[in-house]
């Protein structure tokens, strides 16, 4: 199995779950993040005083599949966030020994 | 405000009485709180990206209202009539001619003006929840000083100035502003929304409310300061004023159970945004008509507003306009019920104007008067104000750029954001640049032109 | 209350006073304030789940609150009584005959009859806090209106109406609700906490409050409103409320202060949180003493309350009560302690009723029947209270689901989020369904009956 | 205040005015909920994890000053002159001899000694806006004792106290306090700065505001209280309250303008912390001469103080005082151009006191009286302070450990923490020890010495 | 070295921690996660307009232990994390390559 | 290319960022965190009521970099993070397959 770690912009994460459930996928997980990158951040002015804020909002999805799927997958996720701006994100892959559904004790694809 | 006592009171200026100055100071104050309670009101509704730039609408409007209003506002809406009761002069621009000790029926002028610029000011800022998250800076400064004066000045000498035709000719009775603020606004609202269309992903995206123990804060200070909005037309500490103040709670509270019984029966839940919204439609509807009517008669009038309202607010969703917070839903539709109503519901053991709805026995005229000044109050409204955005959207512009409004107007606009509760907020920087105010950098010399876009 | 010049103002009124409406006037309106402060207050304490029912307890409380009393609560509190000092007839119900020329004393009955409604509205609303986080909203609604029909308006007559025999028979004095507020609060709080039971998880997780700032926002708000509160009871502008408020200061600062000195020695902080607790119990503490003791015996008693208070919240945890957010602990015992001490610190100097308390050389007559009227109210409202919510509970239920309760009863019974801050929101969708507002859906048919239920 | 009314008022009382009592309540009330306003504005404005330390200065400043106010502040800044106009007695320490039927003017006693308290409330919590996130919380409340009665009540007694030197010898005038309130903290706000030095990270961190919201939140109540403040100064309810409103509404609002005008030129955003610097900077500016100009005037003072101050915050940065919340740039600034103006603007059609500025033909001599009064009361506030501040420093300490600094303030000497929004919060454990309250375990005897010392 | 990483229940989190503290865990880090999967998520409804929320709240919980541990790590997280109601959640592991505690610079098994 | 992830105490994310940048780390994602190990957390008090957090807030840091930088980039994070003082946290490496920059689709080294 593989674990894909996708970083995107918020306002396409919809559109990705949307894609992966097409596909097939049955559950992702969702965090809040900031990225550094490329794509600078922005300035804020508190009382004349200026801040530079490097950080930009992203959204950081894991999926875990199985092996076959994988390379789908990433291109799903690759399509569905795509802007063609700066700063749409990385997707990476790495694999995964086992994985348990908490709820069953199922492992490996089972519990996906 | 008591219509029918003024324009005497005007032409013959009685001895100051503290307890009603004492109680119009202070109905001043509690009115002006309102815009504060509704920026936050408002604010609350929005998305977090936006929040600062909804609040930041509200309070310019305090400051630019005030300066027409103080200018030459006033003296064109309360000012002597120029003829047809249809504007005022000229004559007291600057407040010329106004002393501490000039009086306006038992208390000074001055505090009867101030107590009339905080209906001006909060009409305004109302209009802005129709626009939220998408308008212009700039646009909106403008809007607000020439909207005052080009509709609310006529409308408030209309209803409410010497000689003013919708009171003396045509008849209709407004008691605490259901034609000048609450119609007003909500026909303002819908031609300024119209004018700028919608926000991008109406209809589609999720544009929950992001903070609503804030938006039940500013429910609160309205729900406060309209006693001082709705008793404090009386224009005097007496039993007006207090009939008045019983009739907006009354109003307030069956209009709250209204709203949430219909949403419990439509949607399964009763909501607490539900709650604040149908409290908030119970004092717009009981606003025309707080000192006309009796309790029984203002509950009938929340209720009639909470449940009206309640469905009002989903037509923006059939009909399309982006009303964003519901102006029209909630100012419009129950500032039409309250209105409306007084024609049904008046009753002369209350109102001094000594006038009788349908329901005491006073026939159909006075409903008729009441429909009538609705129309009127809408149309010039609605078509003036489409003028206005219309033109100021051709010109220095109305609509906030996409690549704005995609980032959050508080970025774009304001360049700050509302909060900053996590520690990754510490990994900005103080620039250096900023520290010595050398005027704006090149980089920032038009800030249209910001070199760090980020469309997110 | 004004409570011994009263019954005699009843009886023969004065001509209306400008200054004292103005007053009381602006008193009810900060009085009402109080209740959105509360429900501020309530939620910043509880867990971010639930901070939107806690809100809704209180704002459904006005509401309902409200309608009782101008239906038949205040007639049954306030009208003639029906003998032996024990209720009101229905002499006005609905506010029969009560006209704006009406006068209560020097102010017009409608402004008395309101500013008595924002007392009732705010005892009913304080006893939320003691079953915060797991009540059915339905059954708070029914509750809200049994108790206040059946509880509050019997003891509001006992100790203010026309002939009260708490005042009339057993001579106890109870300026603005020492009794009426502050002892029946708490003691309902009490019993319907042990009706329920404790949340989930009490004594084992921590709930700790969810949002400071917004608590202290609360504190400040109520802190303004008791000023309405206590020295609006003085049913005019005059001595008497310039005294009463200058007592509710005094006591707050020594309450505030005593409560964080016991933090600061017993577990190592002062903390905001204690802050604010201890100046609402020297709020609590001198509102029946307010206008009936000299400003050092006002801060002797609010000292007294903020120490008691302080070890008072620990209680729950010995006894194992789940009075959330210490109604008990704060009200009950900060009134039990105020009321007891007029006792003590009454002045004829100060009060109208020309009484003496202990240290002023009036004996112990006047602490005996402050004990005695404490008893009995608090054993009324205790007893009342625990019927009437076990009557709710086994018929319409009055404790919330478990799944609801963990779940947080914001999403459980409202359908709301309190807060969106972060950017994850903008993943959910705008479901079709709700466009068009087509009636309940057969999924949604019963709401009870979630598809999706999340035991989260 | 109507500091030339007031002498002879106190020296010869009139008759109680229901209607003036009404008002100077009510202001009383407004102005003691500044503090808590304030409270949230300041504390908006600093990092996450030290908003309740700042709420909680301004909380305790208001029970601290409150006892030493009721104490002998009070006695000393208005009891009978003790000669010279320098201080007043010892004749009413704890209110000794102010019974409910005492009168000043046309007001009880006790009223009018309550709302001077709340002036000098606010004063002491404005201060703790220049020491945001470093003060040692026990030096803090010493502080506000002994500033309140080594600074305030002096200047309070030379400014507006019977023979006050300032007012009656130099001749200076201060309507509502820009010498006794705004340059007083100002300049009291510098020597703390100075004396406890810098935040860490000073100059390098960001320090950006963690929720506006709140702060707007804080400048809504603080305006509205400001009407009390300012109007309730005429010290009734009468055309020259109502004049003083009028002023502080038409200041306030031009300045908010000023202010963002200068932003959008200077740095290319108009943003919501401008807005609300710009109305508070308007607020301070007219409260000295609320009662003594005409509203062009007020405009006028208004706008400059916008201007100015948007200006002046940026000294800090500069010189490298670390003025944290910029009480001097707004608070300092503001009060000497308010102060000074009169000397251009007073106009005695207007100022009771019939004193006329520059423009209004009056000459220098009312200017060069105003810069006097403002560079003594500047001199001795910031000495004074410099030298109290110093002494708490090296006894009890006045400054917080870096360690308490770095991981906040609310955890290190609160143990609390302002928000719990998420669901990690749910993994912290209810501890055993608390329930029972034993008192100081062993590990807390000294709660200096946490054993989970933790620098984040 | 294995990665594991959990995601569970928000109301499981103390059970899972004591028991990975009892078995000897020394320490872990936790993020707010919101989960797309079986388990539904819930409607919310703003003035009659209702919303599909998808995502449900969630603790992402990452261990990093020594190969030996991993198994019983996993199982036991399975365990204090398990309801039996949809929605409990996954526990997967990945190998780690090298491991280094900031403090003191130590690698390996002993960094943990 | 290796994932590197860091957990570090908050206030040395500017200098862990600026040293990465510094080194030639093109982007990086960052998450807020809660540690729980050897740092203790704190005692909360509330109405007299004790709470012990145990959990304390950190940063979590993402990176990936060619296999060649791993090594150097672990180094750099631990020294710039370091303070010497307990809870200065962990970082760990994890192996990657492929990695993509959505902007471009260009995978591998070129995504990073
Ligand atoms: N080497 C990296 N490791 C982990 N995350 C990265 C890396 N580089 C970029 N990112 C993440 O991807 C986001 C987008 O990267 P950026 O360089 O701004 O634009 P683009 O991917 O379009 O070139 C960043 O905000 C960051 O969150
Ligand atoms: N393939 C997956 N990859 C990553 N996280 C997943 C995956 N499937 C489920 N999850 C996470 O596990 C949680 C529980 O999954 P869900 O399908 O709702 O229930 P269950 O695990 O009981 O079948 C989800 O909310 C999500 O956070
Ligand atoms: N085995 C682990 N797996 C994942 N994260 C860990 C592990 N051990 C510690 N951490 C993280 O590292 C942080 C610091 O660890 P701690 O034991 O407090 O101090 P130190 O690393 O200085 O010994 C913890 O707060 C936690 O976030």
């Amino acid at each position: 199995m593989r674990l894909i770690t996708a970083v995107i912009k918020p306002h396409r994460l919809d559109d990705v779950k949307t894609a992966l459930q097409t596909f097939g996928v049955q559950g992702l997980t969702v965090t809040e993040a900031s990225g550094f990158g490329r794509q600078h951040g922005h300035t804020e002015v508190y009382r004349g005083a200026e801040y530079r804020v490097d950080l930009v909002p992203k959204i950081r999805l894991e999926v875990v599949v199985d092996d076959d799927d994988a390379a789908d997958v990433m291109s799903i996720i690759t399509k569905a966030a795509h802007t063609g701006k700066i700063g749409d994100g990385k997707v990476w892959s790495v694999p995964v020994e086992t994985i348990i559904r908490v709820r069953t004790g199922e492992r490996g694809p089972d519990a996906l | 405000m008591n219509a029918a006592a003024l324009p005497t009171q005007l032409a013959a200026p009685a001895e100051l009485s503290a307890g009603d100055t004492a109680w119009l100071l202070v109905a001043t104050a509690m009115v002006l709180l309102m815009t504060p309670g509704l920026a936050l009101f408002y604010g609350g509704m929005v998305r977090a990206k936006s929040v600062l730039n909804m609040i930041m609408m509200s309070f310019s409007a305090i400051a630019v209202v005030s300066l027409v209003w103080f200018a030459f506002g006033w003296s064109l809406a309360f000012g002597d009539d120029l003829g047809g009761g249809l504007i005022g002069d000229f004559g007291q621009v600057f407040l010329h001619g106004m002393k501490p000790d000039s009086l306006t029926g038992t208390v000074p002028s001055l505090v009867f003006m101030a107590f009339q610029l905080t209906f001006a000011i909060i009409t305004v800022a109302l209009i802005s929840g129709a626009i939220a998250d998408r308008t212009k800076f700039r646009g909106w400064l403008v809007f607000c000083a020439v909207w005052v004066a080009l509709v609310y000045v006529p409308i408030a000498h209309w209803v409410w100035g010497p000689n003013g035709w919708i009171r003396e000719e045509l008849g209709a009775l407004d008691f605490a502003g259901g034609l000048v603020v609450e119609i007003n606004s909500g026909a303002a609202g819908l031609a300024v929304a119209l004018v700028l269309g919608p926000r991008l992903g109406f209809k589609r995206d999720p544009m929950r409310p992001h903070n609503l123990p804030l938006v039940m804060l500013g429910a609160g200070l309205l729900w406060f300061g309209w006693f001082g909005f709705n008793a404090g037309s009386a224009l005097g500490a007496n039993g007006l004023a207090a009939q008045s103040l019983v009739n907006t709670q009354a109003a307030a509270c069956t209009a709250l159970l209204g709203w949430i019984m219909v949403e419990r029966k439509r949607d399964g839940h009763a909501t607490t945004f539900g709650a604040a919204s149908g409290a908030v439609a119970g004092l717009v509807a009981i606003t025309p008509s707080c000192g006309l009517v009796d309790m029984p008669g203002a509950m009938a009038i929340g209720l009639a507003a909470g449940v009206l309202c309640s469905y009002a607010v989903g037509w923006k969703h059939k009909f399309g306009y982006d009303d964003s917070l519901d102006v029209v839903g909630v100012h419009f539709v129950g500032g039409v019920v309250g209105t409306v109503l007084i024609g049904v519901f008046a009753w002369d053991a209350v109102t001094p104007a000594g006038e009788r709805g349908l329901l005491h026995g006073g026939g159909l005229g006075l409903l008729g008067k009441q429909i009538a000044a609705v129309l009127v109050t809408a149309a010039f409204s609605f078509a003036a104000t489409y003028v206005i955005a219309k033109v100021i959207d051709r010109t220095i512009g109305f609509r906030a750029s996409a690549d704005d409004e995609m980032r959050g107007l508080d970025l774009a606009v304001h360049a700050e954001t509302a909060y900053d509760l996590g520690s990754v907020g510490a990994a900005s920087h103080l620039s250096s640049a900023a520290k010595a105010h050398p005027g704006p950098s090149p980089a920032r010399a038009e800030p249209a032109d910001r070199i760090d876009a980020d469309e997110d």
